[in-house]
């Protein structure tokens, strides 16, 4: 048999060190690894990097909670719907956090990079823009063919990619479902792959609903039932907008964080658990609800 | 609210949807409800064979039963013919192949610039803005950009020069998109709660206006100084279909989040005779 | 409705020019396009200039019947097996066509800056090997960042593909199972995409089946059951081990070459049908039992 | 045949086999029955955390009732745990993930370069081989090569230059790996059918020999001055479970088509005493 790569949230989370580049899974308010977000507030990590394309309330909590040093993403925030993410507006606006805000497509081409064992890729795009003076790392190539002069982006391979899936065995094979974001990509380009699943399962039945990371490139798989929350984790369960409410309202201040953190993250049930109790289980069973009627979906996605 | 009354949401989404010309592929980006919904209304209109590809889900032609508040839910899968990798999308636009593609932006320029990253630009911004997504590389390849704002009024949209590009449009201080190799279009069309601009020769000009709106409004919400074309007039309407269309599908109204609470006030009815445009209520 | 991308089989090749380059799906002895290869024969296309990865009978025909000018794959022939394709080493030892042997992974990259819009692609190998001098075309790119000199090699859009799909709707939505080998980069990168399938479905068919290639990417559509014999095509049929015996054998001589186009693809039955008469309805139908049992698998494999 | 009798065939699959390391990531090219079924017999004994990649379907660890003579087959499907994408085993191998591949050749030179493209080189050859699929690439990233030919005693396989290097060994008339860039390991073991070879400073020397082949024999069939071990073996026998593995797994026996029929007839049976080598009968 493979080694057995089941751990603990905890142990999991041992494998992210302070300084490292974090790439995390998900996008917005969907499929985002929220369960680790929440141990690398409780373990206190600091000065992490944080790499990935349009999220929400897991970049702005870390930083939030001072975990984050830097931001590489392409978009932080709630949509229309609940506007810009306080905590991340602020330190930025402090300048306690350094943006290096990105494009998805910049990012992609770095993780590729780093997934083929190149030093560069190169872009169409990014001359002109705002983008290019905020990565002095970024430099220029010329096709040999063509003699076009085209932005070149360096090989990016996170320290860490933090994901969360539907399941898994206990090898470290992966069942993920589309939308994949940038998971795959994630999995591939970075050095260690640490994945909640919602359920651990047998070999035969992860295979059965389509492995998409294999167990070689994972390191830690943990069983996190309900990692998403508060965002979607589909079929499991919608995304919560109330909570995501919560959190928006609660950072507007750094003492509304920490109340937030003190309440939801840190609590006193501790782990996990303590979250799913502060959050309520009838409330976090009605997420699951979603697939009951169209109107029950829509009571979810408007409460 | 009946069919012959509507709101201005709704017509800048029907609006929005016409600048589609059937069989074009077309992508809206995340957090966009107006174009969002506009991509249905065309799809079920005028432009049956367009390509819908989801803002964040890259879902293609979905039919969902509801328009989520959030980008990435799998209520915009339903009855998807194909959900593209999210590589899938970006290489397409790189090659050139994505036809249309819908921007806002915190600021936009006379050139159609956006800027969604920073009031006050980066390092030190005065409001850190959320970001572009994919917009910085997208707008450079894709064929045709439709801009769109809902803050028209508010004076700050439209100005002189963005604090930062996020976006590109025509002309940028490092020169032209020609100069820059840059294979897209750019921006054909803006459309805001005032009226809809065009941009010939790279430079944003007005074309229409709401039958609620002033040219001095314009003129005074406007950071710089105003192109208008010579036969000014008034945007269409829309159809009693395409506001239906709007309805049936923003079942939850996300569209209106777009927009000030006072321009959802602004109200138009058909006139009588339907022929000419709107009247304000 | 989106446009009805159904064709002809005689149709849809005329899609294809003389000195047309034409990526070919499939691999070895699994799920090659081979009625559109018998149809390119039929029609007598000319100087086709042909790229993929490992391919077996279907290459070797199109040089044997004077339809390929160049051949640029990463192998030609039937493995350990049937051994050397007779038809190819034949041309290539006259110098009749030009051999242009790739590597797997060059044509990948190539099919990728193709479809990632780019003009180049770096590759780590090639270098100090043969390849790299059948190739001018190739060049070298410096990287920014590390200052290695790495092979470049150019964007290559191929003019056609040609893919052999398990199911499709009249839009052009196909489904494939794995393994893909290289038909998704083919169907993103070339000029204009044909695909037959097994069986014509309604969209929702294959949407559940699962949609690989997006009616976008796909120009016609042609409904050819067994238009993959005598390779495989699972879950339909096994390969037809005997029947590429039967063709080796035949295409050590031009003569050979001759009698097997006329007895099989310009048969007087015509077309398709035409083959699958000169072949035989049962042995066909043999083919689909693979299923059966394990033996009667191995029985298949070892015909 | 008794599990105390077996073949050259049987003894150099279970030599090839004996190369992985366990928990490596293995891969062996489409149409090499020899390698492939070596993969198995190390699976299923000393390495049972390597992860073996199919050659052509690029399966993960599946578990094939038989093993077939073509290398895209749906039988060697069976059970895997994942079918890579063909990109995927290509980027593995090019970020140097890709532990070892098993490679062989037409012509093998001394410094293990292989030829599987043309006896007599391009344009203009004697005999067009197959083609090298992907091994040209991967033969420069990969960690460690495995090389094997059955065809040692033609003479025509082991040569002092190849007409053509279609895969890397440790040096080109370009110069070394290092020199090229080139971060795979080059072979470590060449397996022949008259014995095993290791590369010292990057160049071949024979290490073991079958206890039927004299050293007379392997210098007459190498077109290269010979370098021998000091220490020259034996081969180490396989040991039964090693062969009723190979047999079990290649029920078709397709191994055997690499060899001349005339080396199928090399029968090799246990002494009694089981210590030492096999006698041949």
């Amino acid at each position: 048999m493979r080694p057995d790569k089941r751990r603990t949230l905890g142990d999991a989370i041992e494998l992210v060190r302070d300084g490292d580049t974090v790439a995390i899974g998900g996008a917005l308010s969907y499929r985002e690894p929220m369960a680790l977000v929440r141990e690398l507030v409780r373990q206190g990590r600091r000065e992490l990097r944080l790499v990935g394309s349009a999220h929400g309330i897991d970049v702005d909590l870390l930083v939030g909670a001072g975990v984050a040093g830097a931001v590489e993403e392409s978009y932080v925030g709630f949509e229309q719907d609940l506007g810009l993410a306080p905590a991340y507006r602020r330190a930025a606006e402090a300048g306690s956090i350094e943006i290096r805000e990105t494009c998805c497509y910049t990012l992609l081409q770095q993780l590729r990079a780093a997934e083929y064992g190149l030093p560069f890729m190169a872009v169409r795009g990014v001359a002109g823009t705002g983008i290019l003076g905020l990565h002095p790392e970024y430099g220029e190539v010329e096709c040999p063919f063509t003699g076009e002069r085209l932005v070149a982006v360096p090989a990016l391979a996170p320290d860490v990619a933090l994901i969360h899936g539907l399941c898994a065995d206990r090898r470290g094979n992966v069942h993920l479902r589309r939308p994949l974001v940038l998971d795959e990509r994630f999995a591939h380009a970075s050095k260690r792959v640490i994945v909640t699943v919602e359920r651990l399962v047998d070999g035969d039945e992860v295979a059965q609903a389509g492995v998409v990371l294999p167990s070689f490139l994972v390191d830690a798989v943990v069983e996190a039932p309900l990692g998403a929350h508060p965002t979607s984790c589909y079929p499991h369960y919608a995304y919560d907008r109330a909570h995501l409410r919560e959190w928006v309202e609660a950072a507007r201040s750094d003492d509304g964080v920490a109340a937030y953190v003190d309440r939801y993250v840190t609590c006193a049930g501790g782990g996990e658990t303590g979250y799913q109790e502060a959050v309520g289980s009838e409330r976090l069973a009605a997420l699951g609800d979603w697939e009951t009627s169209t109107e029950r979906w829509m009571e979810l996605a408007s409460a | 609210m009946s069919l012959t009354e509507f709101g201005i949401d709704e017509w800048v989404v029907v609006t929005l949807a016409r600048t589609i010309r059937d069989g074009e592929i077309v992508f809206h980006g995340f957090g966009s409800p107006c174009a969002q919904v506009a991509m249905y209304v065309a799809k079920r209109t005028h432009a049956p064979q367009m390509v819908l590809v989801e803002g964040s889900t890259y879902a293609l032609d979905p039919e969902p039963a509801f328009i989520p508040a959030t980008s990435n839910d799998w209520s915009l899968l339903r009855r998807a013919s194909h959900i593209l990798r999210f590589e899938e999308l970006f290489d397409l636009a790189a090659r050139g192949e994505l036809d249309r593609m819908f921007l806002s932006g915190g600021q936009i320029d006379p050139y159609g610039n956006t800027n969604v990253t920073a009031i006050g630009g980066l390092p030190g911004p005065k409001v850190k803005l959320g970001g572009g997504g994919g917009g910085c590389n997208l707008s450079a390849t894709v064929g045709d950009l439709t801009l769109w704002t809902t803050r028209h009024r508010s004076g700050r949209a439209l100005v002189e020069e963005c604090d930062f590009i996020t976006d590109l449009g025509h002309r940028t201080p490092l020169g032209t998109r020609e100069e820059m190799g840059m294979a897209g279009g750019g921006p054909g069309t803006l459309v805001t709660e005032l009226g809809v601009f065009d941009f010939p020769e790279g430079r944003m000009r007005l074309r229409e206006l709401f039958p609620d709106v002033g040219l001095d409004e314009v003129v005074a919400a406007t950071g710089f100084e105003l192109d208008v074309a010579d036969d000014l007039r008034t945007v269409a309407p829309p159809r009693f279909e395409e506001l239906a269309i709007v309805r049936s599908i923003d079942k939850l109204g996300v569209r209106r989040m777009e927009f000030d609470a006072r321009e959802l006030e602004r109200r138009f009815r058909w006139s009588s005779h339907q022929a000419g445009c709107p009247c304000c209520t």
